[in-house]
């Protein structure tokens, strides 16, 4: 065990751990003003619902001892076995425990990132049992087909460093899936989108563009050249896209606020899963690219009037794709000699390993997202009444008000 | 000499919009908008302070103010009126609530004096 | 008897300070303001929501709001009035704006009552 | 034909829940709330802005607007003054300020029609 | 010395400093908006005004050389002789002035703590003496007798990972005793309380899970398998306490986020003590029963009708003797070798020790508490003026407002 | 390499990337509302611009082989050959991209720091010129000169632990030239000064105070001793000058929030050249002096009625200027081998070093930023119209405003 890997393992899990909270204020700025609270407690909801259940048996189920290629088995119940020393499959210079609670952060902001889709009108008891079905039965099986010993897309040769198949287009995916089988929020698409504080969204945003050298440089498990490099690529990646996306605005309108807050987080979804395989030009050309799809999608998003509230699809779902595929053109074993190259580095099969990741990954979302929806709808509905929802969230679901009482 | 009116319609923020719209194409533009909190003849809600409980009923709206000539009264009440009446801002549309929450109100009160400050020139 | 007269000026926040102070000075020391938004004849401003774009046109304002006896109303209006013009509160000096905006606005109506609630004398 | 009439009273904030409850119990539910900062009598209160120092007197208030017919007038003011001079809203019972505070200021004007948007009708 | 762990403790030290700040936020929101700058100034005073005290001597006293095991002696005044080489008896692996460092830190959050309890009335400068009286007459010795060489308590064999008799114990119950010797806010108990803004409570308590991570792990004094150990379990508490109280929250009326933002808090209250010895499926039995111990102290505390305006007492004096006594019913040496086994692995001992070091906390932390408050009182009100409370602290005690003039 | 190292410099450049939109909120709670994400903006923007300037041309320029001692070249245009390896110049135990990136942070920090000099006027577009002409043409040069192998303020010896000459002096001299040479804000001066959330400000600060630990100790560029000395007196210097400053507005009127903020980081600024070379209570003595001098010059700019809005002058330029010069008085080998001995360890020489590099620094950057102004103004104005101005720059620049539409 290395003590330097350790502090680094220390830090990355906190650093992730605070993005999970921050995806509530980024969400939360953008919501009318009755459902602040309620946003933001989605978000912090997943944080303590997912620790338990993946301390209990997610963890299990995502990297425990491989069933078929499918799935972990549940022989780590309650961390049983999951001690101080290292698991040299997944981590060789770090307590076993380490890489298990780096991965829990992991487990814990994807289905945060889906809240988005339903915001202003999901139920919130009903929201509790939504994540833990979803952490269950879509998460771990997808973490453990590309990142546990075993699985099936892991020895096909995918790669994901961070989580751009596993957490942004999973996430994103099933946002689009919640989306358009809910309600919409009623009146959608009659009244402007009133984002009740972009300062708070800004706040956001900057909480979770520093927490994401965790959750990227963290990938690395060890605190090396590696972990660096996925820093700086990330960092160049979401300038990049940030600046692409306050001249997309720009040329429409004004640089906009909230499009370069938004056009930062795309950035850094789309060189998530290339951010350990790719040099840093690359990296840049990456995140522009992202943020323009991102930014389209959006747009067409409005056209289809589907109510995907806070575009987790466009931004999570789509700019994953990108990132997915892109590592697929621009990985190389110059960066990192455990990863392979990518098409411009002269092998098309990387290519079409991360095409079929990708597919796999939209397949499985759509599909169990549906399966979880319409199985809650069934038997209590997803979203609140309409006059729960005209009083707000934060009133119907919690008794509570963002401001005090005047 | 026309007389001058204040009319103030207290409404959900949802339904600004709506009036703003409907009074911008009939051409009256001035306008001013308070947030506000208000209660009318509804029933309270239940609020909490950590482990107890208490009612507040108090919930956000928005009072548009607007001061029009006595003469177009009428018809901008009746715009305001129509423009809230929305399917989507129906407060109960599947008659689950338990209180009878009413779509807003609208108070109409006599303003003596209009002044813009810019000409100084008094319209009484 | 006097009658009691409630005038309402909206303005922007910079001028409140003027307006307090040359009443101060008069000896108009109550007052009351209001956070406002507020539109008057001018055109909208653009507004977006990520990549999509949408118009708002009301600006943020401060309703003063000061009851006066009639005799000193003419006085106070004039006071209000004329802190309102200084220069740097012009909105368009250099006349480069599409817009027309102007510089708010006043609006004055009666005042049945004032009570103050420590005596609870009505002074009519 | 019954009058109506607009009481803006305005009060601390921790007086409005005293103000709430009585008027209640008493039967008149409709109210509206304005989150506004107000000066009195009293004089300023010094603020600053890093080394430096200026002088402001607002202090934030609520003004309470409540809209009853003309017969019940004076018990609802009278209620409101009695729910405000509770000694916990004495603002210096110790006697120790230089600055005269008074405990808030009612002030009452004339209202022409109140209209339910739901049932639009009008009430005159 | 260890790079590695020297890495650990530079980071946890920064993270423990940003939860004095926290501690401000997380009050902060639970005031009238006339006192929010006062309620977070205090917090920020604690850091500022208690960072010079520990420097020039409160860090000699509670951990230089000992004087007949109740205190330590002057001779690191201005930290003379504190330097690079570390101290073998805190930390062998990281030079002395680090244990230092993050030493402080806990010196610091400990009156912050406190300064929940009278909230909205106390007096700035009266203020700034007691906190200062408070962290060299009581929390001095206190950490003396527990962490420092020769300490009485340290002797006896009390545990106390991360400071739940020192920290949580003695600031709760100086509240309680503040509470009940200061007068009361005008109105309390007649009008209801009114948060300002949950919305920055809930980035106090963001904060606060962050910043706990540096707290407990940091504990460690190293980047090892302990450290990870001891985060995992608070992490694993919190959300255990946060789920507690939201079901609590839920059966009575409603899922409430400040309850859960307050459970969470009181999770890592209980698990601070217990989280370097225990396992994890304890530790979320510790968290899960620590919540469910404040939620009805709070509900009795109101019944009794002391101003301890926003609950430090059942907070942290309660949570933090629950989990002190919990350490010693679960620690265990599988763990922890350096720390020893608990009633429920064989050893009744230990829970005796834990329950007298409780005692010791309370009687100290109460009795002082009053004598300084007393003794304040007779030189200077600890309080403000009516008419200043009803203008309210910003503008009474600072001539600011937390919101622009209009 | 050294993991332990490596592990501190990722999680220094993770503290140091938040400080920069620290800075954007410690000056949005400043200005007038209609200004608040537009002051935000500033700050954000010079982190995702300087960033893509940084990795295409600016490390390069700054730490790029040396041509005459006056510039890097651009042989490292696109980080070519800025690898995983370490840069034994520069720092040897860790990889070369971990040196560019904590220095990227630096860069990307300075020109943020200008902007409250033109602050509620600045026109965004012209804004995005500037900070890249800045950086590149002021910046890059002085990093060179002062950090850069070759740099002849190097070879002279003038020391800067963490940046007081490159980062402070320069950004306050710079913002006093634009505050001379721009117009200033209408009605400056006739009405209050109106901070609308002084809450936020009060975030900002504690974030920046976070951040500080890894500007400062992240300086050291090892998990050492040296590394947590630097912290210990950062920490130090803050408390120090914010009790002064909160001492010296308790004299002149009440203690204030808005000033113990200031306080804390105008003591950062003061220590920040000198935080790797001294002992702590000079440490102490250099906070309370900054806070003295900055007190001061904030009046005497107010009565020149010079409209530096936020004070950058007063706060940083001569904030930074009394560190650099007190750097020279208190420096000592025995903390820093490395170092050299100040006037008070009997060498005098070290003092006319640090004022020469001090002169360079004010006449440097006052003349450059003098002609990129001139030269922009003629090119295209730098502050929006009156009207543009009138309506708040949120609006006029962005299209966008802080808080919801009503
Ligand atoms: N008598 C009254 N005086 C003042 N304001 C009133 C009165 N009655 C109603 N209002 C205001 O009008 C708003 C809308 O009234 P109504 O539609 O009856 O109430 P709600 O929809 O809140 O049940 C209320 O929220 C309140 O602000
Ligand atoms: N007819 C009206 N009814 C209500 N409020 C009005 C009316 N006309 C103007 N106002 C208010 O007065 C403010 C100032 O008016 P004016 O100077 O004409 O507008 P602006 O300066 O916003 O163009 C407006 O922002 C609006 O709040
Ligand atoms: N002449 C006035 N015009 C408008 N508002 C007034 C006037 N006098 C008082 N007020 C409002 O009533 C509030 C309470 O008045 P008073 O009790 O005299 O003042 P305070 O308690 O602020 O000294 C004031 O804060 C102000 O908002």
């Amino acid at each position: 065990m290395n003590t330097g890997d350790i502090s680094w393992i220390l830090c990355s899990s906190s650093l992730v751990m605070l993005m999970t909270p921050a995806v509530g204020l980024f969400y939360g700025g953008m919501v009318r003003k009755k459902n602040l609270l309620s946003t933001i407690m989605l978000s912090f909801t997943a944080l303590v619902v997912i620790t338990v259940q993946w301390v209990l048996f997610g963890y299990s189920l995502a990297f425990g001892p491989d069933v078929g290629h499918l799935i972990g088995d549940l022989s780590w119940f309650g961390l049983r076995g999951v001690g101080v020393a290292p698991n040299t499959d997944y981590a060789a210079t770090i307590p076993h425990l380490g890489y298990m609670l780096f991965q829990m952060k992991f487990a814990i902001i994807t289905p945060a990132l889906i809240t988005g889709a339903f915001v202003e009108r999901v139920r919130f008891s009903t929201y509790v049992l939504f994540i833990l079905l979803w952490a269950t039965l879509i998460y771990d099986p997808m973490a453990h087909w590309v990142w546990g010993m075993g699985g099936w897309l892991r020895n096909l040769g995918a790669l994901d460093f961070a989580g751009g198949t596993v957490i942004h287009i999973t996430s994103g995916v099933a946002a689009l899936c919640a989306a358009l089988l809910l309600p919409q929020r009623r009146g959608f698409g009659k009244r402007p989108e009133d984002p009740n504080s972009i300062t708070l969204t800004l706040l956001g945003a900057i909480l979770l563009w520093f927490g994401w050298f965790g959750f990227n440089g963290g990938s690395a498990y060890a605190a090396d050249g590696l972990a660096i490099q996925a820093i700086v690529n990330t960092n160049a990646a979401a300038a990049a896209a940030a600046i692409t996306w306050m001249l997309l605005s720009g040329f429409n309108h004004r640089a906009s606020v909230m499009g370069v807050a938004t056009g930062a987080v795309v950035g850094l979804v789309a060189i998530t899963p290339a951010c350990g395989y790719v040099e840093v030009v690359p990296a840049m050309i990456i995140g522009t690219v992202g943020a323009v799809v991102s930014y389209y999608c959006i747009q067409f998003r409005h056209k289809l009037k589907v109510d995907d509230s806070l575009d987790v699809w466009a931004c999570h779902g789509m700019s994953g794709t990108w990132g997915a595929l892109a590592t697929g053109l621009f990985a190389t074993t110059t960066i990192n000699p455990a990863g392979a190259n990518g098409l411009f580095y002269g092998n098309p099969g990387l290519l079409w390993i991360q095409f079929v990741s990708v597919v796999v990954a939209w397949v499985w979302a759509f599909g169990m997202t549906a399966l979880i929806c319409k199985g809650l709808n069934a038997f209590s509905r997803m979203t609140v009444s309409a006059h729960e929802e005209l009083v707000g969230l934060d009133l119907s679901q919690h008794g509570e008000e963002a401001a005090g009482s005047i | 000499m026309t007389t001058l009116k204040k009319i103030e319609a207290i409404v959900l923020e949802e339904q600004v919009d709506a009036i703003k719209q409907s009074l911008e194409a009939a051409g009256y533009v001035g306008m001013t908008v308070f947030p506000v909190k208000g209660r009318g003849s509804e029933g309270g809600i239940d609020l909490r302070w950590r482990a107890t409980t208490y009612t507040v009923d108090f919930l956000p709206k928005v009072l548009v103010m607007i001061v029009v000539n006595e003469d177009v009264l009428n018809h901008v009440i009746s715009l305001i009126v129509r423009s809230c009446q929305a399917p989507e801002f129906d407060p109960d549309p599947d008659h689950r609530s338990e209180h009878a929450q009413s779509w807003g109100k609208i108070f109409v009160s006599p303003v003596e004096q209009a002044i813009s400050i810019r000409t100084a020139l008094q319209r009484r």
